[in-house]
């Protein structure tokens, strides 16, 4: 890490920026200050809403509709972005500087085929013709590990997968090997077994291009992973910075020690009630398929009151799909819902009014799934209009209070637009929008996958709250083991659409078990910044490409 | 060269040069591209020429300090949203508020403030203006400008009435045939078909001949015209949004048809229907006029402006501007109405800068 | 694509369907209207004995269920009968017609489109600048008034003023080259443009700009797209189907309502062949005329439908 | 004028732009109806008689023609050279043939009332026809002129082939599109005098503005029915001639003198006084009218009596109300766009005119489809145009007569009748002129019409065309004969 001017990339001082909401500008950012060298991989961490994806897009010279810069100077390889031109930064975005986008499902256009998305910037920059520049996609592609690389960017956006997508973006940004890529959250949506391999994919380019990179996440194993240095942020504010080892070993602010000590949530493993009891959601031999492609094959499991179900396995292995066949969006070809005993009509259309709110269901893309036109006042407002009939103060209040579980503030938010939120905050309100409903019954997909340890750890605390006190059931569709490990009662493996594995969590935890699950609880990462390293060492490369294929 | 010429460059060079100084550089290019142009003009054209460019631009900057004024104005005046909302619009937005107010209060105002009657006829057909009539005088002798005021009130009235009818009617059964889908979709659309088929002569002549004519039948043929076309524009725009992910998860809440329209897919659509709003109502205009030349629509000696357009059309072939005036105040009502469309436009699309 | 092709092939058939409707509509329209084709024909100068005399000698004293069978009749096996009143087929006689106004729509057509999008993309792409306002200001300008008066404008400028194009259109097919073809309708078609123009021109504007604050146009720019290649090939894709709708129904509009321009330019159209019938209730010519007008709706709003589902890969491949 | 006394010249092609142009339009005399189609028929068939420039009667494809004392039996002898376009000659047989065709049981023909008093039509011999009728008509002659009696070639079973276009006018159809336009050339063995131009093009110029446009830029030389809003201005070109022809066309506004309130004379006089004639011909004709006298002769018909005319006189109306017991007279006055330009305005006016005396007109514009089959001779007060007729007592009997299909106001009076019969037989002028003066003050006076003008033919053409020094009054270029009469100067 020499501090040579010659390798300087990125120079940040001082940043301010504000973002326009209810008719006046708020500070988002409060100063920041930040140095990149090439190929630096430098990490930001830090809560939800923090400030880490308007800085990223800042590190473009670029601020999001409604924000703007308001002080400080950005200066790329000698390049102050603040003051140049607009047609010059833009001829930086693309080829010099990417970004992965924090929720790739909004960000493809829907209108396009994956691959040509992928293929714009660089034909657009004369980098590679079209049919290279495919090639090159497909490459990148198997390297991220997507299934059928050579088909999968023939499809539209909307017909791939959450984690497929974010890897998508991952390679689009790749594609003209520019010098710097902004990482936001490249990983949230992905498995563990699919993560490794992303990250590796990600370190190798990064190193092979001599890549500078600033890695947004939420997830500090991750991070330890990846970067050369951490910067944590708090509220638009740096709480401090070090390189990797220093910041695990020896971090110095009490904010960061107390992201550091997070994983300590544990609920005790409930049992399944014995007797007679009838499971709050049994799955019976689903089948399901997308048009002519078949997804699920023969899917059954049983969730119970009061108890937990994660679902786990790879990207694209059905977890979504399964789940909208249970709330009856995509009704299945074969077998059947039941719930509390009664047999489901396959489609939503059908159900009762009662047996909908029954089960609810949060959004894995919390983007796509909230109104952008509509306040979050109303979005949480609305299933306790609709299925308790509150009105006028009672209903505010009761906004309140969901805003004040999900830690956001009431006074803040209540009356903002989906497009004025951070990532992790629109998948919060997607949460309270599902606790507004009172069920019983919630399908969380990956609901945690966007919050840092702090923020989620509340949620986790919370759901389990209410699960107490309520007698809730979850079915929790999700890539992280830890958070598996913390709340789960029973766990289900999936794999290319089957259910390889399942039983109690503990059991599942504890050898010996199906070679899957033992990949998977090999790949939870860990703090150890060579913890990659090591994993893909004991592996060899050919076993990783074999277990992603198996 | 004389004094006029002198000072017409003096002042735009003058600007440039403070406007480069200050380095105001959209400002600066206008100015200076409209001294070069002047230039030109002024040699083809000759000081008529600079006239008219010195006309048109000193009523462009009545109509920017009109706007700028009124906006002012307007911030002062209202309370809240509406004044916040105002401070960020556009001079031409207000400017469109200002036009349209003006028109509503010569509609509302109308007897007040036209100095004659109607049907009152004071004066030879085409009499010039003089110090009584400020536009002349129409075939009949009657006030121009009387009737012009009072042409505000039945036209826009009509038009206003006839538009929103017609949305209503067009953009709620788009909206219901597009959430709904399958049969009712189906059914919606080719009663569309036939609607729009029928040829509108045979259709107002029928419903005329059925209904008799009169403010109302007319107001009712209108939309019974439009509504069609407002349909099959929400149905393909409202088509865009019921796809999305929100609409599925309010679906699944198992939310009505009417919130379902209401509060998710409508807010969403909301752009290119009030685009096409801004356009309809001036069709309506027309539409009028249309319907008035087959003897169906307004009674006279009632004045409307596409009427009063289409009965004198014929003296723009020899340079005479009577036609001009209903035509001239159709077209400002169109493009105030159209610049109040683009900024709600604006506010809709979710865009801030 | 088979959903697409079984989508269309439906709602051609369907368009059978509505087109029955609208013949049995149309046929009852007619005999609605007050006055009959023997009044029509005889004028002012109809007696009672004589009018009776006439609507004998055309059938009309058969019950109207039996006269719209037999036409129906005929028409399912192609023939759409004879006029009541000069007896000519009635295939002749809208035949060259018919040709005559697809044609002007076509050249109108072939002009407004293009300029109307892309004058809509540009003025998207360059919102509320000067260019946005003058070319909103024109466009609309040219809207405000009838068409015909429009046209005399035109004419005053174009053609008496200045003697570029000549004033009348009532072109011969026959004999005339192309290129004379084209100058001498060029004023109708330039009024016909004019008509058109603004509405999918704010169209295209209006849902161009309800994109913009989407995400993968955010997207779009990070990856240093070009700002009209943002507008182009980002927004404008997933806003066609508002556009597709207008550009239809403004074709339809060139093809099935442009009468006075007709009149105006004296260009021997459909439109003025319609009027004629039905003040004369020429029952065979309305009704051929209607239904063409009619198929010419049901296949661009087909167009446009289709045009909607092809361009929305959500709506192609449904979840 | 200068033009009008030079010599004829022979040559060029005339291209004419006509109004009221109509694609229903058909060969068959029996429906000619639109102006287009009269002036075509004008052009390529020939009549009877014509309508000379001087109103007068003259000869056109019968020579001569001769009545029985008592008017009952008319013999017309025909022009012995008239042929068709097709070459064959012209005879009785296609005169009985095309005259025939409006008559009897099946004819379909609108001027089957005209022809209903014809009991026989006989052949003489080859270039001889008798007309026999049932009661004495002095005025068969004029009649012969009617646009409808067009001389077509006869079949051999006695119908007429119109169908084929074949006629004996001046020009031969080269190519004909009906609603479009139509070329004609000239027709060698043409029995008349003229026909200077060598061709003729005929084009439907439907549009007011398209007509004046196409003769300002030259596109052709003459066109009818000028738009009198803008006369004055077309007037102020210097290579445009207008010609503004009086006429016998009428514009009436008929009151159904057996509903209240106008079963009250003096209500029909008051609404007869409160009309301002001078006001309404200044603003809605452009001075192209003269007024009324509401009994409907006008100054270019035989035998127009010059009675006093009736002026403006809101005070009189007044007093004639008082007198009905109908202050604040409040009526409903039907009119369409379609009856005359300038027909809803001029009610408008009316009523303005009205208001002075105390009268409240209510004018109620209707649709122009279907005016004359909803609203003529079914509305109480209403407004029609009626063509120019070539005599008073085609006019009288056709509208006034008390058993009239047409008696538009209802209007029943003895004396007005019987001297209406008396009049059809009379052959002796002097005698007949004061019948006639009779009957237009009963009606000036009783009747249920008011007559507020005679509209004039207002058509217009290039410098160069010339035409004699009269025009006839009976239609628009010169009495649609326009292509056959007129020539180019230079
Ligand atoms: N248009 C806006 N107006 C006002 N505030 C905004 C606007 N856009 C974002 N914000 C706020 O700015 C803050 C920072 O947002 P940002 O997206 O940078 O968060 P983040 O650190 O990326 O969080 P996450 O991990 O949840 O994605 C948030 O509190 C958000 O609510
Ligand atoms: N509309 C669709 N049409 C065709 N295939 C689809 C469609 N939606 C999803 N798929 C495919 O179905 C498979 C299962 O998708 P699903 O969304 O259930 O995955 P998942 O387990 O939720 O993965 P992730 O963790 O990445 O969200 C994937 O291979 C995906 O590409
Ligand atoms: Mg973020
Ligand atoms: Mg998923
Ligand atoms: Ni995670």
């Amino acid at each position: 890490m020499a501090d040579t001017k010659k390798d300087l990339l990125l120079k940040i001082r001082d940043l301010r920026i504000e973002g326009y909401s209810d008719e006046k500008w708020l500070e988002i950012v409060h100063g920041i200050d930040l140095t990149l060298h090439k190929g630096e991989v430098m990490g930001l961490i830090g809560e939800s809403g923090a400030g880490k994806s308007t800085i990223g897009l800042a590190a473009m010279g670029f601020a999001r509709d409604g924000c703007r810069i308001s002080g400080g100077s950005i200066e790329f390889d000698g390049m102050e972005l603040t003051t140049t031109s607009e047609s010059d930064r833009r001829a930086l975005r693309g080829s010099r500087i990417a970004y992965v986008a924090q929720s790739a499902a909004a960000s493809f256009n829907p209108a396009h085929k994956i691959i040509d998305q992928h293929t714009e910037a660089p034909i657009h920059y004369r980098i590679r013709k079209r049919l290279e520049a495919q090639e090159d996609a497909m490459e990148l592609y198997e390297r991220l590990r997507l299934p059928n690389p050579q088909e999968i960017g023939f499809r539209y956006p909307h017909q791939v997968s959450g984690g497929q997508l974010q890897r998508a973006m991952t390679a689009m940004a790749m594609a003209c090997r520019p010098d710097l890529i902004i990482f936001d959250e490249p990983t949230t949506a992905l498995d563990v077994t699919t993560q490794i391999e992303v990250l590796a994919a990600i370190r190798d380019i990064v190193e092979q291009f001599n890549t500078a990179a600033i890695y947004i996440t939420h997830d500090l194993a991750v991070v330890a992973q990846m970067a050369d240095t951490i910067k944590v942020l708090l509220k638009g504010n740096e709480v401090e910075e070090a390189d990797t080892e220093t910041m695990l070993s020896n971090p110095k602010e009490d904010y960061t020690k107390s992201l550091w000590a997070v994983r300590s949530f544990k609920r005790e493993q409930k049992e399944r009630p014995g007797g007679g009891a009838v499971p709050v959601v049994s799955v019976q031999n689903v089948d399901a398929s997308y048009g002519d492609t078949p997804v699920l094959h023969d899917v059954s499991f049983d969730i119970y009151a009061g108890m937990t179900v994660a679902v786990v396995g790879e990207s694209g292995s059905g977890k979504s799909t399964t789940a909208r066949c249970i709330t009856g969006l995509l009704p299945p070809s074969s077998g059947k819902i039941v719930m509390n005993g009664v047999e489901m009509p396959p489609g939503y259309k059908q159900r009762s009014k009662e047996q909908l709110r029954q089960a609810q269901m949060i959004y894995q893309m919390a983007d796509t799934a909230l109104n952008p036109k509509v306040r979050i006042c109303d979005i949480i407002g609305r299933p306790a209009q609709f299925y308790m009939g509150l009105k006028g103060g009672a209903l505010k209040s009761r906004v309140d209070e969901l805003l004040d579980l999900i830690e956001l503030e009431p006074s803040k938010y209540y009356s903002r637009y989906p497009t004025e939120l951070s990532g992790g905050q629109k998948q919060r309100i997607g949460i309270a929008r599902a606790l507004a409903a009172e069920p019983n019954f919630i399908i969380c997909d990956e609901v945690t996958s966007a919050l840092d340890q702090l923020v989620a750890e509340g949620i986790l605390k919370l759901l389990d709250r209410l699960q107490k006190e309520l007698n809730l059931a979850y079915m929790f569709i999700t890539h992280d083991l830890a958070t598996v490990r913390s709340i789960a009662d029973e766990v289900v493996v999936m794999k290319q659409g089957e259910v390889v594995d399942s039983g109690p969590k503990n059991e599942m935890f504890t050898p010996p078990h199906h070679p899957y699950t033992d990949l998977l609880l090999s790949s939870v990462p860990e703090m150890d910044p060579n913890w990659l390293t090591t994993v893909l060492e004991e592996r060899g490369v050919d076993n990783i490409g074999e277990a992603a294929t198996v | 060269m004389n004094y006029f010429v002198i000072g017409y460059y003096a002042l735009l060079i003058g600007a440039s040069c403070l406007a480069a100084y200050y380095s105001v550089r959209s400002a600066f290019l206008l100015l200076f591209s409209l001294t070069l142009v002047s230039f030109i003009v002024g040699i083809v054209g000759g000081e008529s020429a600079l006239w008219t460019i010195t006309i048109c631009a000193g009523i462009l900057a009545l109509c920017i300090g009109t706007a700028y004024a009124f906006r002012e104005f307007l911030v002062i005046v209202l309370w809240g949203e509406g004044s916040k909302a105002i401070k960020t619009a556009p001079l031409t937005a207000t400017f469109g508020l200002f036009v349209i107010m003006t028109y509503a209060i010569a509609g509302i105002f109308a007897p007040i403030i036209a100095p004659y009657g109607e049907a009152e006829v004071i004066a030879g057909a085409f009499a010039p203006a003089d110090e009584n009539m400020l536009l002349g005088a129409d075939q009949l002798g009657r006030d121009l400008f009387s009737r012009l005021v009072f042409g505000a009130r039945n036209t826009v009235g009509i038009a206003l009435l006839a538009t929103t009818f017609a949305f209503v009617l067009g953009a709620l059964a788009g909206l219901i045939a597009a959430t709904l889908g399958g049969f009712f979709d189906n059914l919606m659309s080719r009663v569309v078909d036939v609607i729009m088929s029928v040829p509108s002569l045979i259709f107002a002549l029928l419903l005329l001949s059925i209904m008799g004519t009169n403010a109302f039948v007319l107001i009712f043929i209108i939309a019974i015209i439009y509504a069609p076309r407002v349909f099959r524009l929400t149905r393909a725009v409202a088509g865009n949004v019921v796809v999305m992910d929100y609409i599925e998860a309010a679906r699944l809440r198992g939310e009505g048809l009417w919130y379902l329209i209401r509060r998710e897919i409508l807010p969403n659509s909301t752009a290119p229907l009030i685009a096409e709003f801004g356009l309809e109502f001036c069709f309506v205009f027309l539409l009028v006029a249309g319907l008035s030349f087959l003897g169906l629509g307004i009674q006279p000696p009632t004045a409307d402006w596409g009427s009063m357009v289409r009965e004198n059309a014929t003296l723009i072939s020899f340079g005479e501007i009577t036609p001009l005036f209903p035509a001239g105040a159709i077209a400002l009502l169109t493009v105030a109405v159209n610049f109040v469309v683009d900024w709600m436009l604006f506010r809709s699309s979710g865009l801030k800068g | 694509m088979s959903d697409v092709l079984s989508i269309v092939l439906k709602r051609l058939g369907l368009g059978l369907i509505t087109l029955l409707v609208i013949s049995i509509l149309i046929f009852f329209a007619v005999e609605l209207l007050p006055g009959d084709i023997a009044q029509a024909v005889l004028g002012q100068g109809a007696t009672e004995e004589n009018l009776k005399a006439l609507r004998e000698q055309l059938g009309l004293n058969q019950p109207a269920i039996f006269r719209y069978l037999e036409w129906l009749g005929g028409a399912v096996q192609g023939d759409f009968g004879v006029s009541l009143i000069s007896g000519r087929s009635v295939a002749e006689t809208i035949g060259p017609r018919f040709a005559a106004t697809l044609f002007l729509a076509s050249y109108a057509a072939v002009i407004a489109v293009p300029i109307a999008i892309l004058l809509g993309i540009i003025v998207a792409l360059l919102r509320d600048s000067i260019f946005d306002r003058v070319a909103n200001v024109l466009t609309l300008t040219s809207i405000s008034s009838p068409e015909f008066f429009l046209g005399y404008v035109l004419i005053l400028y174009l053609a008496v003023k200045n003697p570029w194009f000549p004033a009348l259109a009532n072109v011969n097919f026959q004999d005339i080259g192309t290129v004379e073809l084209y100058y001498r309708t060029f004023l109708p078609a330039l009024t016909m443009v004019l008509v058109v123009v603004a509405h999918m021109m704010r169209m295209t504007r209006a849902s161009i700009i309800n994109l913009l604050a989407s995400p993968y146009i955010e997207m779009a720019r990070l990856k240093g797209t070009p700002a009209w290649k943002v507008i182009v090939k980002h927004a404008l894709p997933n806003a066609w189907a508002p556009i597709i709708n207008v550009v239809a129904l403004n074709l339809a509009y060139l093809i099935t309502g442009v009468v006075l321009v007709e009149v105006v330019f004296v260009y021997p159209g459909i439109g003025q062949l319609l009027v004629d019938s039905v003040t004369k209730r020429d029952f065979p010519v309305v009704q051929a005329c209607c239904l063409i007008f009619a198929a010419t709706f049901i296949l661009l709003n087909l167009a446009a439908d289709v045009g909607a589902i092809l361009t929305n890969p959500r709506l192609r491949h449904p979840k | 004028s200068k033009a009008a006394l030079a010599a004829p010249k022979r040559g060029g092609t005339f291209r004419l732009g006509t109004h009221d142009g109509n694609t229903s339009d058909t060969h068959d005399p029996g429906t000619y109806l639109s102006f287009s189609i009269i002036q075509l028929a004008h052009t390529y068939r020939s009549y009877l008689t014509q309508i000379t420039p001087t109103n007068e009667l003259g000869p056109d494809a019968a020579a001569s023609w001769s009545a029985t004392d008592d008017a009952t039996e008319w013999t017309f002898k025909l022009q012995k050279g008239a042929s068709f376009h097709s070459g064959k000659p012209f005879t009785a047989d296609d005169a009985i043939a095309s005259l025939n065709h409006h008559r009897g049981e099946k004819s379909t023909s609108a001027a089957k009332a005209l022809l209903k008093d014809v009991t026989d039509i006989v052949k003489d011999d080859e270039h001889t026809i008798t007309v026999k009728l049932a009661t004495g008509n002095a005025d068969l002659p004029w009649l012969m002129t009617d646009y409808h009696l067009a001389m077509c070639p006869a079949n051999s079973d006695g119908t007429i082939d119109w169908q084929s276009g074949d006629g004996t006018g001046p020009y031969k159809i080269v190519h004909n599109e009906f609603g479009v336009g139509t070329k004609l050339e000239r027709h060698d063995g043409w029995h008349g005098e003229g026909a200077y131009f060598d061709a003729v093009e005929m084009t439907v110029l439907n549009d007011p503005n398209a007509r004046q446009t196409a003769l300002v830029t030259g596109e052709v030389d003459g066109i009818t029915q000028l738009e009198l809003k803008t006369l004055s201005l077309l007037q102020r070109n210097p290579n445009i001639l207008v010609d503004n022809v009086p006429s016998g066309a009428a514009i009436t506004m008929p009151m159904f003198c057996d509903v209240a309130p106008f079963d009250n004379v003096d209500v029909r006089m008051a609404l007869k006084l409160a009309i301002d004639r001078e006001d309404i011909i200044k603003k809605i004709t452009f001075d192209t009218a003269i007024p009324g006298n509401d009994f409907h002769i006008s100054p270019n018909m035989p035998y127009w009596p010059d009675l006093p005319q009736r002026t403006y006189d809101p005070d009189k109306a007044k007093f004639h109300l008082k007198k009905a017991g109908q202050e604040n007279l409040t009526v409903d006055l039907s009119t369409a766009d379609s009856v005359y330009s300038g027909a809803v305005d001029m009610c408008v006016l009316y009523a303005e005119h009205a208001k002075a005396a105390g009268i409240n007109i209510n004018v109620n514009r209707e649709p122009n489809d279907g005016y004359y089959s909803e609203v003529w001779l079914k509305k109480p007060f209403c407004m029609v145009q009626w063509g120019a007729r070539p005599t008073p007592d085609v006019m009288l009997s056709l509208a006034y007569k008390d058993d009239a299909a047409w008696n538009e106001s209802h209007w029943q009076n003895e004396r007005f009748n019987e001297l209406l019969l008396q009049a059809k037989a009379e052959l002796d002028q002097e005698k007949r002129a004061e019948m006639y003066r009779e009957m237009a003050q009963l009606a000036r006076d009783d009747g249920g019409t008011i007559i507020p003008m005679f509209t004039n033919f207002v058509y217009a053409r290039a410098k160069n065309v010339a035409h004699g020094e009269n025009l006839a009054a009976s239609w628009q270029m010169d009495g649609a004969r326009a292509c056959s009469r007129w020539w180019f100067d230079s």
